[in-house]
Parts: structure tokens; sequence; C-alpha cells
């Protein structure tokens, strides 16, 4: 309005956001005048809303409607006829040197980690680490903001390698680091509502470096899963600029923050079609798929009926729907007659009025139990993990780091140790 | 004992009837043997020697102190063994476990519990000093100390074992939040806490070790549970909500801190409106049982009030009849930074609500000269959000 | 990393000898709290004696116990249903154990003591 | 890991890249799933962007309120329109709501004000 067609606004926003929005519109050089009234506005009564208008703005103290009809007809001050998008200083490559446990300080309180300790990303580590791939250490890999309208921050293969070498990573996670940087989707965006992500990967590379698609795939007992999804936060925080208050302003947060639900799909016990192989990826294609929600119901018994009607019970703010199934249910439900995963879409679909494409299925467990988790997670994009794979193969460590295997029901006899 | 057990394929249930003559008319997977013959076999065959005088392998108690190594050496063995989360973990030297065991002033010796993921398999037992170790691996300091000694003294870990992927979460209350620097307010939730971090994990830690942990073997999870890696540890927001807190309802004083520790599978974490939709959401919900417990950030316990409901009694006995379950199965916390009035329902149970304070120092909790606080998140001020 | 020699604790815990054991029917949910689960030791068990075998199963009277797990009652039919095709003399009783899966029946041992003479337990999973 | 020996460390945060989001076209509403696909601006376009002369006054002018869809919007634009009713009876004040949704753009509604000649116009409310 003011700049294309000349006409003067006052824009209004409760006295929650004014550090926000006034921070937020100086980093955008035009020089907004704001006005608050008390917040919410929201599910309150007409009797308050009239209070509001007749009451002083609680962030300035002023009069609220003085302060709307000053914003359209006071003179614009010198300051506001040139607008300056300040630019920010980048960040140096290397950190002052110092003790390990100054820096172990150093990254805690300058909200660069999770909080769980990491492991110092030396000049040493971080060259071992990038190893993982023949991309160049200075490519771009893409830009990011957990927020929609600040400042996206640019990152290189390096920083994705620094953040990698933070989260406990070996260089033969590095590519799907990379595959996921690629997207440049943070795991945690920035929302009142408090988002969730899930991080499903398919191909080859799951068996490669190792990551459980099976037995107890979820839970915090197989090196790469937790690594990988840990890594995936880090970056957010540190690419995204995530900060508490400031630019990250989920109510309450979500616990899946910390891990993204990450796993391999159990491609060899499932009866369908790999997840990756139904976008399009052929089956020897390395994937990663990236998925975003709020609600994880973790436990479902029962068939493709009872499915449909705890997701149709789900309260959600999108119409979509994701199942993580064990290798039984998925069994099951062939038995059921859904041949493929497309009957089953279209079946959901008519159970549950959300559209076929919104509905989506990966098989993941160890057969101890039919069980499967709904989720109204929807399913955003699929990066290929392969281009960043090094020519020669992954790079993988002399004796690589693997924890003790789950004893991984083979098929049919699923016998269960003593 | 060595019982003789019998082995047909997997699984039995939820298969048709057919399947399961099947398995009676075939051959036990295991064994290649017919099944059946087995089965009156294992009635008629004469015991053996071996099995007439039981024997139970005695397992050996385990050294205090492992054998020295390298650094990478000790994170591989730690890795390899399963010791770990799969995550970092800072070295339990005898120095930092020291430092960490001033943290308390109780016997390091002294045995606190013991814990299976199991409901029937051996228990493992573990002292003061070994939750030293498990705290020092996760990252804590000795400030944490007595949370994770209450918590290891209810012997209940944060994943017992059953196929059904169970989740629990830990709720603390009092005045330790603050001490601390527990975040009870904006993304409580969410990795930008360092107390609510390494506390969430040293439990799963605690469960792996003490409560002997071994996929496949002893615990059974068919898919697993993402809320497992920190077990949603959180502070209740008692200042900004508008109900008396958690602990004081269940009979703790407010000067007193407590830790809460709860367990179940579903978290439903986006829904808006009042008490009538709290209660439609628990009668729809899908669970086992009916439980629920709403955590409800304190804009939500505000509207509540309004709305006529003076304490969480009344608006518990309110839920029940509408929702047709008992009132003593519902429960409230509130935690959240008052950007969105919004509330989560899960199927949680609580297990139970412990004290802290008999596990902190008599001069007080131990905190480091300048104890390491991550970026505390802009809360609202009040006054110009509140309602 | 340095190539220093450190000495860590062991993080494990000790072995204690503890056993869970199956859960009296008064207190079924007892199972969700270690401290009310009844326990036994390895003392205690190592003293369990298992019953001497029968010399066949002919004319014997065979107790189908199902513990409540999903497709347990299904399975047991079906093993009657073979009992009754290739060992028609034996006699087959069928019973369901009271409370859950996790707890014990008394009263049903001792009924399968005094009418039956061997028992079939199933089915675990 | 001895604590005391002295080490560098490179620093993990991504570089300020002067590109930054911008609201998603009308035509395609809702938050777009992919962020490489959104639309971006950048801080030379952002500089140039002027704001309006401001009115002498608003007595006699036509100003638009346009509510922008959060809850509690509409109430609050209606109570603004009863304040100048009483206050400032000769301004006249036309209520709009933006279509779709609170982040996307509504390029014909800006049109509209235009045509009509709107002097000025009070957005809200964010939050």
């Amino acid at each position: 309005m003011e700049d294309h067609y000349n006409i003067p606004t006052a824009p209004i926003v409760t006295a929650r956001f004014a550090d926000y929005i006034l921070k937020d519109s100086r980093s955008h050089g035009m020089l907004l005048r704001y006005s608050f009234p008390p917040h919410p506005v929201g599910f309150i009564p007409r009797s308050h809303l009239k209070d509001y208008i007749k009451g002083n703005d609680p962030y300035t103290g002023k009069p609220l409607m003085q302060e709307i009809i000053d914003a359209l007809t006071k003179p614009l001050t010198e300051e506001e006829k040139n607008p300056v998008v300040p630019k920010r200083p980048g960040h140096p490559r290397l950190l002052p040197p110092d003790t390990e446990e100054n820096l172990h300080r150093l990254f805690l309180e300058s909200g660069w980690t999770d909080g769980l300790p990491i492991v110092l990303p030396t000049e040493e580590r971080v060259a071992e680490m990038l190893t993982g791939t023949d991309a160049d250490p200075n490519q771009v890999v893409g830009r990011m903001s957990i927020a929609y309208y600040e400042e996206k921050l640019e990152y290189t293969v390096e920083k994705v390698a620094v953040n990698a070498v933070m989260a406990g990573c070996r260089p033969e996670h590095l590519p799907v680091l990379l595959a996921i940087a690629a997207t440049q989707h943070p795991s945690l965006p920035s929302s009142t509502t408090s988002f969730a992500s899930m991080l499903c990967v398919n191909g080859p590379i799951r068996r490669e470096i190792g990551m459980n698609c099976g037995l107890a795939a979820l839970s915090p007992f197989n090196y790469a899963n937790s690594v990988i999804g840990r890594a995936w936060t880090l970056m957010s925080i540190n690419f995204g600029e995530a900060r508490p208050g400031d630019t990250f302003m989920a109510s309450t947060g979500h616990n899946l923050n910390y891990n993204n639900m990450t796993f391999g799909e159990n491609e060899e016990d499932s009866p369908f079609e790999p997840f990756h192989v139904e976008k399009g990826f052929k089956p020897e294609e390395s994937t990663v798929s990236i998925f975003r929600g709020w609600n994880v119901l973790g436990l479902g018994l029962g068939n493709a009926e009872e499915m449909a009607k705890v997701l149709r019970n789900l309260p959600s703010m999108a119409p979509t729907g994701t199942f993580v199934m064990d290798p039984l249910v998925a069994r099951s439900l062939i038995d059921e007659g859904f041949k493929t995963k497309e009957e089953l879409r279209k079946f959901f679909a008519e159970k549950t009025g959300y559209p076929p494409f919104a509905i989506n299925f990966m098989v993941v467990g160890g057969q101890t139990n039919p069980l499967w988790i709904t989720t109204d997670f929807v399913y955003t994009e699929t990066e290929s993990i392969d281009k960043w794979i090094p020519k020669d193969g992954i790079r993988k460590d002399k004796k690589p780091l693997r924890m003790p295997e789950p004893l991984v029901c083979k098929d049919g006899i699923c016998t269960l140790p003593g | 004992m060595f019982l003789r057990y019998v082995f047909p394929p997997h699984p039995v249930g939820f298969i048709p009837k057919e399947k399961l003559r099947g398995y009676v008319d075939g051959i036990n997977p295991v064994s290649g043997k017919p099944l059946m013959p087995e089965m009156v076999e294992a009635l008629t065959k004469p015991l053996t020697e071996e099995e007439k005088n039981p024997v139970i392998e005695k397992r050996p108690k385990r050294p205090r102190l492992l054998p020295p190594d390298t650094e990478e050496n000790l994170y591989r063995l730690f890795i390899e063994n399963g010791w770990t989360d799969g995550n970092p973990i800072i070295l339990p030297t005898e120095e930092r476990v020291a430092e960490m065991l001033t943290g308390t002033d109780r016997d390091p010796q002294e045995v606190i519990g013991r814990m299976s993921v199991t409901t029937h398999q051996e228990r493992l037992e573990y002292t003061v000093e070994k939750v030293a170790v498990i705290a020092v691996m996760a990252g804590c300091r000795p400030e944490h100390l007595p949370v994770l000694l209450a918590i290891a003294a209810t012997e209940i870990p944060a994943f017992p074992s059953s196929t059904t992927s169970f989740s629990s979460m830990i709720m603390v209350n009092g005045p330790i939040r603050h001490e601390i620097g527990m975040n009870c307010g904006l993304a409580a939730l969410s990795p930008f806490n360092y107390a609510n971090s390494v506390i969430g994990r040293a439990w799963t830690l605690m469960s792996i070790n003490f409560g002997d942990a071994r996929p496949g073997d002893t615990f059974m999870h068919s898919l697993g549970h993402p809320i497992n890696y920190n077990n949603l540890c959180h502070a209740e927001n008692e200042e900004d909500s508008a109900f008396e807190p958690y602990h004081v309802e269940k009979g703790f004083k407010p000067e007193e801190s407590t830790v809460t520790l709860f367990r179940g599978w579903n978290y439903n974490g986006i829904n808006l409106g009042p008490a009538k939709a709290m209660a439609e959401a628990l009668k729809r919900q899908s669970s086992m049982g009916r439980a629920g417990t709403f955590i409800m950030d304190p804009l939500v316990s505000a509207h509540l009030k309004d709305e006529g409901f003076k304490t969480k009694e009344e608006l518990r006995q309110y839920i029940a009849k509408e929702a047709e379950t008992f009132p003593q199965m519902i429960n409230f916390i509130v935690v959240g930074g008052q950007t969105n009035p919004m509330w989560a329902l899960t199927d949680y149970t609580p297990s139970i609500t412990v004290s802290i304070d008999e596990w902190i120092p008599k001069t007080g909790i131990k905190k480091d000269e300048k104890p390491i606080r991550m970026p505390q998140p802009v809360l609202c001020k009040d006054g110009i959000c509140g309602i | 990393m340095s190539k220093k020699l450190l000495t860590v604790l062991d993080p494990k815990g000790q072995p204690s000898g503890i056993f869970g054991k199956v859960l009296d029917l008064k207190n079924p949910m007892a199972i969700l709290d270690p401290e009310k689960q009844p326990t036994s030791t390895l003392e205690a068990m190592i003293g369990q004696k298992m019953a001497d075998r029968l010399d066949t199963l002919e004319g014997k009277t065979v107790y189908l116990v199902e513990t409540g797990f999903a497709g347990a009652a299904d399975f047991m039919k079906e093993v009657e249903g073979w009992f009754q095709r290739n060992m028609p003399s034996v006699k087959t009783v069928m019973r369901s154990k009271r409370g859950n899966m996790f707890t014990d029946d008394p009263e049903l041992w001792q009924e399968i003591k005094e009418h039956g003479d061997a028992a079939i337990v199933g089915v675990g999973g | 890991m001895t604590r005391n020996n002295v080490v560098t460390v490179l620093d993990p945060r991504g570089q300020p890249s002067g590109v930054f989001g911008r609201r998603s076209s009308g035509d395609n509403p809702g938050t777009i799933l992919s962020p490489r696909v959104r639309p971006v601006d950048d801080r030379e376009s952002m500089e140039k962007l002027q704001m309006a002369e401001r009115l002498d006054t608003l007595e006699g002018k036509l100003i638009y309120l346009v509510d922008v869809g959060f809850p509690g919007s509409k109430e609050f634009l209606e109570e603004l329109a009863e304040w100048f009713k009483e206050n400032m009876p000769s301004v006249k004040v036309v209520y709009k709501q933006k279509k779709f949704d609170p982040y996307s753009d509504d390029p014909e509604l800006w049109e509209e004000i235009h045509a009509n000649k709107g002097d000025g116009v009070i957005l809200g409310v964010g939050g």
C-alpha cells in the first residue's frame, strides 16, 4: 500500500509481539508505524475490545487511537524517508582459541546446541568429516530461516560438516546431512503451535551406515538414527537462527525436536513398495523424506477400519495423515485386500474426507507386535543423497561405529530369544 | 528351570483360523520338528539330569573401573556395548564422578534401587555413585544430581519393555525449577534448555544401564518411541498458571521440590477451545483405557478460570462427567510461554510423585561458581499480555 | 583426541540376584510400580523342581490353558482339534487364565492338580 | 579429553545472506511447503520501498479497515469503526476482509482501495 499505491497504512499488532515486530521491521528497512493493543484480541468479550480502543497502548503508554491517527497523519521523518536495511556482519570462520571447558560453555551459553554434550568442531575433526563428500567445502548448500520473514542464513558444505561433528557424526553420515541441508527445511519451523518434524531414509545407504529400520527403530538404540536426527536440529538452530522468544515462538515446544523421529524404512520386510519409489525415485537410489506436523499417537492396534477411525478422530489443523506401521500391519493390510498403497490411500480418503495424496504410509519395526503410529504429519519433500556421496563410495571408518544390532525377526519363524 | 518351550510361528494374534490350523499341523520353525509331537514329548519324555537340578548362572559382579584406555577407544567401547543413546557422552572419569558427587551428601556406595525394563528378568542394583556416573555421561552438573537420585530411587524405567513402545514424561515442581534453571515457559518441551535436556536424557541412560535394556533381548518395542530420547522433561509453569501447582494438588507443600513420572503412548498436541472441547477430545481419544493428562499453556488455565472453574478438581469433575470416565484418571499440567492458548491431550498416567529435597545437600543445591545457562526465552512481560 | 590413557567408571548396574515374580491376582496393576511387584531370589528359583514326566498321554487329562495374549484362545482350540484327530483317548479341558497375562491364578493350578494329569500353557508372544 | 589444553574450533552459524522471505503470492495461498520455491526478497529491493506521504488530517477522509484474518480482528475493527462514528463522524470508514489467510498477499484488494480513492488504511490485528 505504502510504496506501490502511496496510501498511508497503520498496521496493528497485539502488544505481546511488539518487540518482535519492531525488531523484525527494523531488519527489513521500512519503519512501519505500528500501534499495539493488549494481547490477545481473539476469544475475548466485546467489552474488553471497547476498553482497548478507549485505553492506552500498553507498550508505549500513549492513547491507542491517537497513535493510529498519528500513524496516518504525522509527516514522514527523515529516517522514514530513506529506509536502510542494516547489513549484518558475517561470523568469523574460526572462534578465538580457548580451553575445551570454556568452549563447551560458550557453545551452551550462546544457544548453539540442544543442551546435550557436543564434540568440539576442531579444524582437524571438521577436515576429517569433510572426507565424507567430494563436494567443495565452500560450496553454498542453501539458506534457511526458522521464521518466515527473517533474514535467511547461508551455509556451505563446511558449515554442515561443523554441525555434523558437534552432533557426534562420522564422515559416513555427511551425505545424509547435506541432502537434508539442501532442502533448506528447518526441523523446528517457528510457529506458536510448536511444530515437530519426521525424517525417513530410504535406499541402500540405510544398511551401509547401519541405520535401524527394525526393532525399536524410533527409540535411542541406534548410533546413526540418533546422530543424524540430532544434527538436523543443530543445523536448524545454527542456520535457521532459532532464538526462543525472539525468532522461535513455540508456546510449549515439541519433544520430538530432539531427534525428529529419524529412522530408515524397513523396505526388506515391507510387502509394499518403498516410500521413495512411490515418489518416483529408483529403489537403488538413497533419499531422505521430510514430514512436518504436531500429533503423534504412539499406540495403534487393529485393522484398516480402526486406523481410519483414529485418523478421523485426530483433531488437527491440516487434513493430512501419515501412518508409520510395523511390517506385520502392512502384511495384515495385504490380507485385508489392499494390494498397493494407492488402494490404501483411496480407502482412507473415503473414510476421512482427506485428499488421497495427503495420506502417507511407511513401514518400520521389528515384527514383535502388529502396531501402527498415527500422525497428522504432512509430507513436504524427498531429496536425493547420492549426489553428495564421494565417487569411490561412502567414506567409512576402518571399523565403523555400530551399537548392538537388535535381533531382527527373520521372516516366518521370527523366534524370540529366551 | 529349563521349561520345555515349544515355538509356533509368530504371531498368533490377528490371523485367520486356517493359518493357526496350519501352525498346529506344521513344523516348529526353531527346532524344525513337527509341533504337536514336540508338545506331547514335552509332557512325556523323562527329565534329563540337567532338568532335575536347575542351575541359574550367577552373573559376575562388574568391576568399578574399566580398564584404562584412550579417549577414542573408550567412546567406541561405550557405543559398541550399547551403554549410551548414541549421542556423544562425557566420559565418566574418576575426577568428574567425584565432582558430580558433591551434588549430594548421600554416601556414594549407598544402594538406592534395583531396576529392570522387564517385569521378570534379573534387576540390576545401583548406588548413588552409579547415578553420578550416568549424570556425568549425560552432560549434567552437580546441581542436577538430586533430581536424578529422586528418579532413580523410584526404580521405574523410562521405557518398560512391552511390545507396545511405551514412552514416559518427567515433570518437576517446586523451587528447584528456577534454582537449576529449568524451563517451564516458552518452548519448554523443545531442545533449548540445558537442565531440561540433560535431566531427560539421564533417565534414558539410567533405564538402558540399570534396566539392562538390550533391544531384541530384554527390550521388545516393535517400533520404539521418539519421546524416549528426552522423556518430555520439563518443569510446571506455576507462576503463570491460574491453578495450584500439580504437586500441591497431590499433597506436597508449595515450597517442596518434587519430580513426577508419567507413562503413556499418545501425544496429541494441537487443540484449542474451552473445557467442553477438552472433554470431547478425551472422549474421542483412542487409547488403552480412558486416562488423560492435559498439558496446557497458562493462557488456557486463565480461560478456564474465566469459564468458572476455580480449581483443577472442579475442572476434573466436569470433564470426567462429560467424557464418561473416572475423575482420578484425569490430570492437568500448566507449561508454556503464553504465545498461543493451546493444550495437548496425552494418554499419560502418573506413576509416582517423589520429593527431591531429601537428596539435596544440607548446605543447599551445589551450584557451579558461574552456573551454565542457555539463553533464557523472552517471557511475556506480565500485564501487557495478560487477559 | 589425545592419546593419553584415561580411567573411567563402569556405568552398568550390578546383578542383584533379585528377579520379578508372576503377579498375584489381587493386584494386577502392580506391574506398573516396581516397588509393589512381588520379587523372587536366585536361591528361591533354583529351589524349584520340574515335575516327573508321564509315561504316555494316552487316556490322560490334559488342560489347555490360554493366557490372554491375542490369538491364544483360537490357537488352543486348534490344539484340541489335533488331539481329537490324532490322540482321541486324550481328554482335553479348555481353560482361560483369570486376571491378565502377567498375573498368577492359583485356583486354576489347584483345579488342574485335582483333575488333570498335565497342562499345555500359551501362547506367549 | 583434558579440559585445559587450548584448541581452535570453527563457528557453527550460517552467514547473513541478505535474502529475506516474502509473503506468498495470492494465487498460492497457505505456506508453500518447500523453502526453495517460496518467493524471496533482497536487501537492495527492500531499501527502495518508500513510505507514502501522510495526510494533513483524517477529517472527511475515506479510511479502509482491513481485517487480516486472525481471530478477533473483525470484532476489533468493528469497535474501531464505532469509535470513529462517535468521535470523528466526518471520517468515512469501509471494512474489508483480506482473502486467503493472514500470510498471503491480496493484490485485488489493494487495487480496489486505490481505485476507490481510499485515503488511508488501518490493517490488523496481528498476534
